[in-house]
């Protein structure tokens, strides 16, 4: 969708055109040309109703895929994990690959709408929703894989500290322990967030509806009737939140990349692991929330609300990010490469001309040349198909990334008698394809029951920003919400 | 009365292992280790709580092999211990052993992973033992089911039977009352296993002051119980 | 208003009755489980009647003081005594149907240890417990019947208490 | 599959039996049945272990066990401490033992069959199978035919003879693979020229400070696994620190080699000229003490070490470093190994080695007390001869009913000595082996027999090391299936046959035991009168005498030099460019061990290889042929062909391929059923035996590729960075 239709469709700007021609960057990534609230919350509600032929064909899909994970779950369950191609030494495999992975884009939409905010970067604001539902499907998925793991699924309960006639309890030594208890209060967390800014929306879309939708908001919107203490009330939970959770957000990913890093498994045993998974998660998060953004406006019409401008904000994150991420990785190849230790030689030797080249390589492209070689350009930046193609390659490099650290690893150790190759087999094959369709189906499923794009908060930017005609000149003028 | 502190040690003397695998098939027979079939066994889930692991050195004709028999080295600082969430796999601070609760496991196989000697085996699948087989599998060992890790105990239930019996007759163990089956039957003496605690017995006169003893993986602090003598070398006038 | 009452009542419904029926479900079997009831036995064995006239526990089940299992006594052991005693009692004679055909008589277990336990009376008695502790007062039941439910916390109340608390808690001690 | 908890063990225990799950409705965790004994066995407590003493058969050697049983299931074997062969210890064969009493796959009872080789049994009753082999034997009289293995007991083999004298029937037969790759018959030929006394020569590593090993894998499945294992031992940790010091000449590494000081990688078949060569640079020299000089001089050949060094491929300066070390030792000792045994002029092949210990007056290190001079056989392996002679036999149609028992001949036999063919002039052959193997299956009439934990007999220990013995066995449970004991059988059977009935007077085979074994007397147990004998001996495990006999007075028969030849290889060079190296597999042995699951799924020690077979090749030879590890090859030798996967080998000469024997079985159970290649294939016969030694053969890749079974890791292995890992 191009700059010209966004105009064409901002026709009641009493900005002269000359005015949007000058210095338009800032303008249309804020905004600039308001509209009424009315047709706002029309161009945000009219696409859940239209339930289109694609829209099925998705469900349709999408869903099947996630019942062959169901169905592959309890094959795996009645005859063993046997099934799938792990062995000794190699216990880990797709589904922590698959775990970390999620996570790891479920950092991004904390990232954006958290972070961003209480950096009062305003321009976020149309895209902090659709980043919010990813980060907590992307968690709900990600938390299911250590249950699909773990041999006996049906003794998960003991993890959980609770009473118990045995008298035991679980272990917090262990590092799962940790994890166990860093994703849930994430998951939580983020779940409660992206609620609390919901509100407002519920209550627009309440009182815009009728029939079963207008009984669901009703009771989601929880009376909101937006007096002006509800919105203080509001504005005072948002603000906790947002700086509640950007610590936790830190704290989870680097709590993850424990249970690697404190194992003696060489290549695992690295200190610098945390932020490495941490820059790791939000470089794969931002590339997620792209393609996510990218395919809402092409599906959902959101043209006016998402526009080049933000795509480019990304995409400078994503550079970033990946030049962040490049450094880390660079940190935790050369010093094992210094020490030369036999384990870590072994592990990088297969990494650089073992079976594992190919992988490697393709990761270095994907995570490195691609973005650096494109993302300079503005024209690249600014084309959400570009972006797209860009961010898939992205998510590639940090899948194989996290296969390269988890079953690649794993095979090489400190007695060379006991190597081992892994090769996954069908059960998690479609376990894993099941995972992606389940974020894929959640996504598609809300798009029709929520409103992906946070209209209070667009307003409230549109009345924070303004254009004036002073004399002949336009003026930008900028208002502070009160604190 | 109550019994005396035990470390028990399991000394192996490379020198003269003489590879024969009579302690591999003891073990199984022991302690109701399954046999995987072929097709398992190639996907490299065989399990032998006790192994040989032979070693090529040099290249032919001044090549040699050597044999290293590896089992649970149940090291005092085991890195398996920790990270297990639900201490299916702990220590016994009395028998300074290093425990795995069947029953408790649910199998995260965080164990095997953190485990530098990989001496740990996952159930797979359901041991299968086709009848009449099933007559042989010993009553005092727990037969494991699928979905759990399991490892070598140092034959913990002949330690438990024997502590029994002493305590009953309320006299201390003696030196070689207790021997985990793969000792019992190594036929070169091998294997030597006895309480590191009591100076008379035979580990503890084996290892004092000998030269040839060190600990496999060293370096990484597990403090193992197994103590390894490395291979000799005799003197010959030509 | 109405219509969506009416749905969420339907909602209720569509939800609520299937979650009632797993409840009922899920209640009966755990109820059957929870339950302790003696166990229907192929010949009706009437301890108080044994003990009333001072067979002692350890008569029949002699092998607790020197076996880790307690023992169910032989089909020769039970005639040892009622090829004499009682014969004309129609359950001795069921019994003595066992004798003369030479076969076992299919006991139904009473007291049930959870998988994973090794267990051995010897050890227990030795220790100066007696079976009563365990197995309640079976003097006083015309069937064995179990009175504790054998679990893990039973067993560590117990040891728990112990002078040598410390070695009783580890695992080792009954998992192997 | 039916999962055992632990828990179902402790039902067990306290019911003395088996414990059943009621199936049904009701809760599984509950209402158990426990069923007591009717009578209780004496001294049995439920869930308190009983050890019983009894004789391992899993292989000649004849080690005492003793064998854990608890509520009536045999549970554990293990050495007995006080059986002077093997002092408590026990090697892998021995530990699985278990699993041949607890096979699923062995005969339930007696069975029958209409067409030879179908393999499709009728079971019939005890009596039926009884009335039926009464018959034939009757019409049969000297028309019979016994085949048995080195492991038949002596008391049924006994038994056998008798009947074979009574009905004039040609003596029974001792033959199978076991012995045949052992060398047995050929070593105690040889020990007869050499000591003049007939048994199996003993080495005491123990005393030895330097020992060449002319290819003797004696810590692998040879003579004695156990006691061989257990003397290494003590010859690596002599008194006063002393640690002996092992040369291994044989042309493919064995797991002796592996642990060999020095591991000389010899040309097949070249074992005897080194020797020659050795004793030729001694008298030479001449080397070592001066008494050795005379002695080296009369048995030294002319031979010239140069040409010697050519054949074997090892250097002449290392030749005579050889014999320096031998001449340096205090108390040197030579063990020929079980390849010159399968060698034509085997005798002398072994004398040149023997004639080492000659010289060094090692003979004291290669003797063993005497046999127990009595009454009691033990079985002596017939050579080669024997067997031809009765195939022949067979084929001419002089045999009406053949009885084998202990021994698989259409599995051990290649198909070049024509078995298959000959048993089909047999009008009636009956098998009496417990699973229906390979001859079984070639059997009109299947007995089984009871496996040695179920069964009576005895076992005169030989090679008896420090002390003669002869095991006892006892059953240990009572029988897993409807098997009867072959001694009976022949017992009941020959009631009826008036020429045979006065020969085999006796009830059954405890009554005939009972009268042989007291006659040896009071051994180490003690006892005087007869009961007690015979009791002691059982509770036991055998009988021995208090203190070793002195050792009998011998001196060597050899006077004049030895003159042995390099042998002939079957196939020329041109067409058949690589030597065929076959061995037993350490844990299947011949192949017996087959059938148990224990000893196929434990690794093999030097290619820790599970399930399979393999062909080992030298690395440069794999590069020439173009073969990785699995890729299948087509083995051909001028008497047949199989195919195998590529194990690719290090420590193996780049001429010389080697092969494991011991799968290959086309029945013998499920584990051992289509499983891998049976490389006896591969070997003719010659005048004095089978070639298994002394064969070519040539290679051609098959395109085939097959996943290997191995327990290690090869990459890791091969690449591997073991110093780091291991400081020793």
């Amino acid at each position: 969708m191009s700059v010209r239709e966004i105009e064409s469709q901002s026709t009641q700007d009493t900005v002269p055109e000359d005015a949007i021609a000058t210095d338009s960057l800032r303008r249309r990534r804020l905004l600039l040309d308001p509209r009424p609230a009315t047709r706002m919350s029309a161009d945000v509600l009219d696409p859940m109703d239209r339930a289109t032929a694609r829209f099925w064909v998705a469900f349709v899909i999408l869903g099947g895929l996630v019942a062959i994970w169901g169905v592959t779950w309890l094959y795996q369950m009645i005859w063993g994990i046997g099934v799938t191609g792990l062995n000794r030494p190699v216990m880990w495999a797709l589904y922590i690959v698959n775990f970390v992975y999620f996570i790891g884009i479920g950092h991004a939409g904390t990232f954006i709408s958290a972070a961003l905010r209480a950096l009062k970067i305003e321009w976020r604001r149309p895209i902090s929703r659709a980043a919010e539902m990813l980060t907590v499907f992307a968690l709900t998925t990600a938390a299911m894989f250590p249950l699909v793991h773990l041999g006996r699924t049906w003794k998960f309960y003991w993890l959980m500290p609770y009473p118990n006639q045995r008298q035991l309890w679980p272990s917090y030594h262990s590092p799962l322990l940790w994890d166990l208890t860093a994703i849930l209060t994430y998951l939580s967390c983020s779940v409660l967030f992206a609620y609390l800014s919901l509100f407002p929306d519920l209550a627009m879309a309440r009182d815009r509806t009728r029939g079963w939708r207008h009984v669901l908001y009703k009771t989601l919107a929880l009376g909101w009737r937006g007096t002006e203490r509800e919105w203080a009330t509001h504005k005072a939970a948002l603000n906790v939140f947002t700086y509640a959770i950007i610590p936790v957000m830190f704290s989870v990913h680097t709590i993850v990349s424990w249970d690697f890093a404190m194992a003696i498994q060489p290549g695992w045993h690295s200190t610098v692991f945390g932020p490495y998974f941490v820059i790791g998660a939000l470089f794969s998060g931002v590339g997620a929330v792209i393609m996510v953004l990218a395919l809402l406006r092409k599906t959902m019409r959101f043209g006016y609300f998402l526009r080049d401008e933000h795509f480019e904000g990304m995409a400078l994150f994503l550079l970033l990010l990946s030049m962040a991420w490049a450094y880390f990785y660079f940190n935790d190849y050369l010093v094992p490469w210094y020490g030369q230790g036999p384990a870590e030689k072994a592990i990088q030797e297969l990494l650089s001309h073992g079976w594992a080249a190919p992988l490697w390589f393709l990761m270095l492209f994907s995570n490195i040349l691609l973005p650096w070689a494109t993302l300079w350009s503005r024209r690249i930046r600014r084309s959400a198909g570009a972006l797209f193609f860009i961010s898939i390659f992205v998510q590639i490099g940090m899948y194989i990334e996290r296969y390269l650290i988890v079953p690649t690893t794993l095979g090489r150790n400190e007695l060379p008698f006991d190597w081992g190759i892994y090769v996954p087999h069908l059960p998690e094959s479609l376990i894993t394809l099941g995972a992606f369709a389940l974020v894929g189906f959640l996504y598609v499923l809300i798009s029709r029951i929520i409103p992906l794009i946070p209209v209070w908060e667009v307003l409230e930017g549109q009345m924070l920003h303004g254009l004036r005609r002073i004399g002949k000149a336009v003026v930008q003028t900028r208002a502070e919400p009160e604190e | 009365m109550t019994l005396a502190e035990h470390k028990w040690t399991m000394v192996v003397d490379l020198d003269k292992c003489t590879g024969c695998g009579a302690c591999v098939v003891a073990c199984h027979a022991e302690n109701n280790v399954p046999i995987v079939s072929e097709e398992q066994t190639i996907q490299g889930r065989a399990m032998h709580w006790m192994r040989i692991e032979r070693y090529w050195e040099g290249s032919y004709p001044e090549i040699k092999a050597r044999f290293i028999p590896l089992m649970c080295q149940q090291c005092e600082r085991a890195p398996c211990e920790p990270v297990c969430p639900v201490y299916a796999t702990l220590h016994s601070e009395r028998e300074h052993l290093n425990l795995q609760v069947y029953n408790r496991c649910v199998g995260t196989r965080y164990c095997q992973n953190n485990d530098p000697y990989k001496v740990r085996f996952f159930n797979f699948f359901d041991p299968i033992f086709d009848e009449p087989l099933t007559q042989q599998l010993n009553p005092d060992v727990t037969v494991r089911s699928a979905g759990v890790m399991e490892k070598c105990t140092f034959c913990v239930q002949r330690i438990r039977r024997a502590e029994e019996r002493a305590r009953l007759e309320e006299r201390p163990l003696a030196d070689g009352e207790v021997l985990p089956a793969c000792v019992q039957t190594c036929p070169p003496g091998a294997l030597v296993f006895g309480d590191l605690n009591d100076e008379a017995s035979a580990v503890s006169q084996l290892l004092s002051g000998n030269a040839r003893q060190f600990k496999l993986l060293e370096h990484l602090g597990t403090e193992p119980s197994v103590v390894y003598l490395k291979g000799g070398t005799s003197y010959v006038s030509t | 208003m109405h219509a969506s009452r009416n749905r969420t009542r339907a909602l209720a419904t569509i939800v609520g009755v299937p979650l009632a029926i797993l409840a009922v479900v899920a209640a009966y079997f755990f109820v059957s489980w929870q339950v302790q009831a003696a166990p229907e036995q192929p010949a009706p064995m009437d301890h108080a009647a044994m003990t009333k006239k001072g067979v002692s526990c350890l008569f029949c089940h002699s092998d607790a003081l020197k076996s880790p299992a307690a023992g169910i006594p032989s089909v020769e052991k039970c005639m040892g005594c009622h090829q004499t005693i009682k014969t004309d009692s129609p359950k001795i004679e069921e019994v003595a149907a066992y004798w003369h055909r030479q076969e076992p008589i299919p006991w139904a277990r009473v007291n049930q240890l959870p998988r994973f336990v090794y267990f051995s009376h010897r050890v227990h008695v030795n220790a100066g417990l007696n079976c009563e502790l365990c197995h309640g007062d079976v003097a006083q039941m015309q069937a064995a019947e179990p009175v504790t439910k054998m679990n893990m916390g039973w067993c560590l109340d117990c040891h728990e208490q112990q002078p040598d608390a410390g070695q009783l808690r580890d695992c080792v001690i009954c998992h192997q | 599959m039916a999962k055992i908890s632990r828990r179902d063990f402790i039902k067990m225990g306290a019911a003395g039996l088996l414990a059943t799950v009621l199936t049904g409705c009701q809760n599984p965790r509950r209402w158990v049945t426990l069923e007591p004994y009717v009578i209780p066995p004496e001294e049995q407590l439920a869930g308190v272990a009983t050890w019983y003493a009894s004789t391992c058969r899993q292989c000649p050697a004849g080690c005492g066990i003793i064998v854990r049983v608890m509520n009536g299931r045999a549970l554990k074997i293990e050495g007995n401490p006080k059986h002077p062969l093997n002092k408590g210890k026990l090697c892998a064969r021995g530990q699985a033992g278990l699993q041949v009493l607890y096979n699923p796959d062995r005969l339930p009872g007696p069975v029958q069959q209409t067409e030879r080789g179908s393999g499709r049994f009728q079971p019939i009753s005890w009596e039926e199978g009884l009335n039926t082999l009464y018959d034939r034997l009757r019409q049969a009289g000297s028309g019979t035919a016994i085949w048995t293995g080195s492991t038949t007991s002596g008391h049924l083999l006994d038994l056998f003879e008798r009947f074979a004298a009574a009905t004039g029937a040609p003596s029974p037969l001792v033959f199978d693979l076991y012995s045949e790759l052992n060398g047995l018959a050929a070593l105690e030929n040889a020990d007869r020229a050499f000591f003049g006394q007939n048994r199996l020569p003993t080495y005491n590593l123990e005393q030895a400070d330097v020992i060449l090993s002319f290819g003797a894998d004696f810590l692998g499945p040879w003579l004695s696994q156990v006691r061989y294992g257990m003397a290494f031992g003590a010859f690596r940790s002599q008194s006063l620190g002393k640690r002996g010091y092992l040369v291994q000449l044989e042309p493919r590494m064995s797991i002796t080699g592996a642990k060999a000081d020095w591991w000389l990688p010899i040309s097949p078949g070249t074992e005897a000229l080194v020797a020659q060569a050795l004793a030729r640079i001694i008298a030479d020299g001449p080397l070592g003490p001066a008494e050795w000089a005379t002695k080296a001089n009369t048995l030294a050949s002319e031979i010239d070490v140069s040409s010697v060094a050519a054949a074997s491929g090892i250097p002449v300066t290392e030749l005579e470093q050889l014999a320096h070390i031998f001449a340096a030792a205090t108390r040197p000792l030579a063990i020929p190994g079980n390849a010159l045994a399968a060698q034509d002029g085997q005798g002398t092949a072994i004398a040149a080695v023997q004639a080492l210990n000659a010289i060094a007056g090692a003979d004291g290190l290669a003797l063993s007390p005497d046999s127990p001079a009595t009454s009691l056989l033990k079985p002596q392996v017939s050579p080669f001869g024997d067997v031809q002679a009765l195939i022949e036999r067979m084929q001419a149609g002089d045999v009406q009913v053949l009885l084998i028992h202990g021994a698989n001949p259409v599995y051990d036999l290649p198909e070049s000595a024509r078995v298959v063919d000959a048993l089909a002039h047999v009008p009636f052959v009956v098998s009496f082996g417990p699973i229906a193997d390979e001859t079984g299956v070639q059997a009109d009439l299947v007995l089984p027999d009871r496996t040695y934990l179920e069964s009576w007999g005895y076992d005169v220990t030989s090679p008896g090391f420090d002390l003669p013995a002869v095991g006892s066995q006892q059953p240990v449970v009572t029988p897993v299936f409807d098997a009867h004991s072959t001694a009976d059988v022949l017992l009941t059977v020959t009631r009826g046959i008036p020429t045979a009935a006065a020969a085999l007077p006796w009830s059954d085979e405890v009554a005939f035991l009972k009268e042989i074994i007291p006659q040896l007397g009071p051994g180490a147990a003690g006892g005087l009168d007869t009961d007690v004998l015979w009791s002691r001996f059982l509770q036991h495990g055998g009988w021995w005498p208090a203190t070793a006999p002195p050792p009998a007075p011998h001196t060597p028969v050899l006077s004049q030099s030895v003159q042995a030849e390099a042998p002939q290889f079957q196939g020329d060079e041109q067409e058949y460019p690589y030597f065929l190296h076959l061995y037993m597999s350490d844990l299947l042995s011949d192949g017996r061990g087959a059938d148990q699951p224990w000893l196929q799924g434990s690794p093999d020690p030097m290619t820790t290889v599970a399930w399979q077979t393999w062909v080992e090749i030298h690395p440069q030879t794999a590069q020439k042929l173009g073969v990785k590890d699995g890729d299948v090859v087509h083995i051909t030798s001028p008497a047949g062909e199989i195919e195998a996967p590529v194990y690719i080998y290090p420590a193996i000469r780049p001429n010389t391929i080697a092969v494991p024997v011991g799968q290959g079985h086309t029945d013998y159970g499920r584990y051992a059923r289509k499983r891998g290649s049976n490389p006896m294939d591969l070997v003719g016969t010659t005048s004095e035996g089978l070639a298994w030694a002394t064969t070519r053969v040539k290679i051609t890749p098959t395109g085939k590729k097959i996943a290997q079974a191995g327990f290690e890791n090869k990459a890791g292995v091969d690449e591997g960075f073991i110093n780091e890992a291991f400081p020793g």
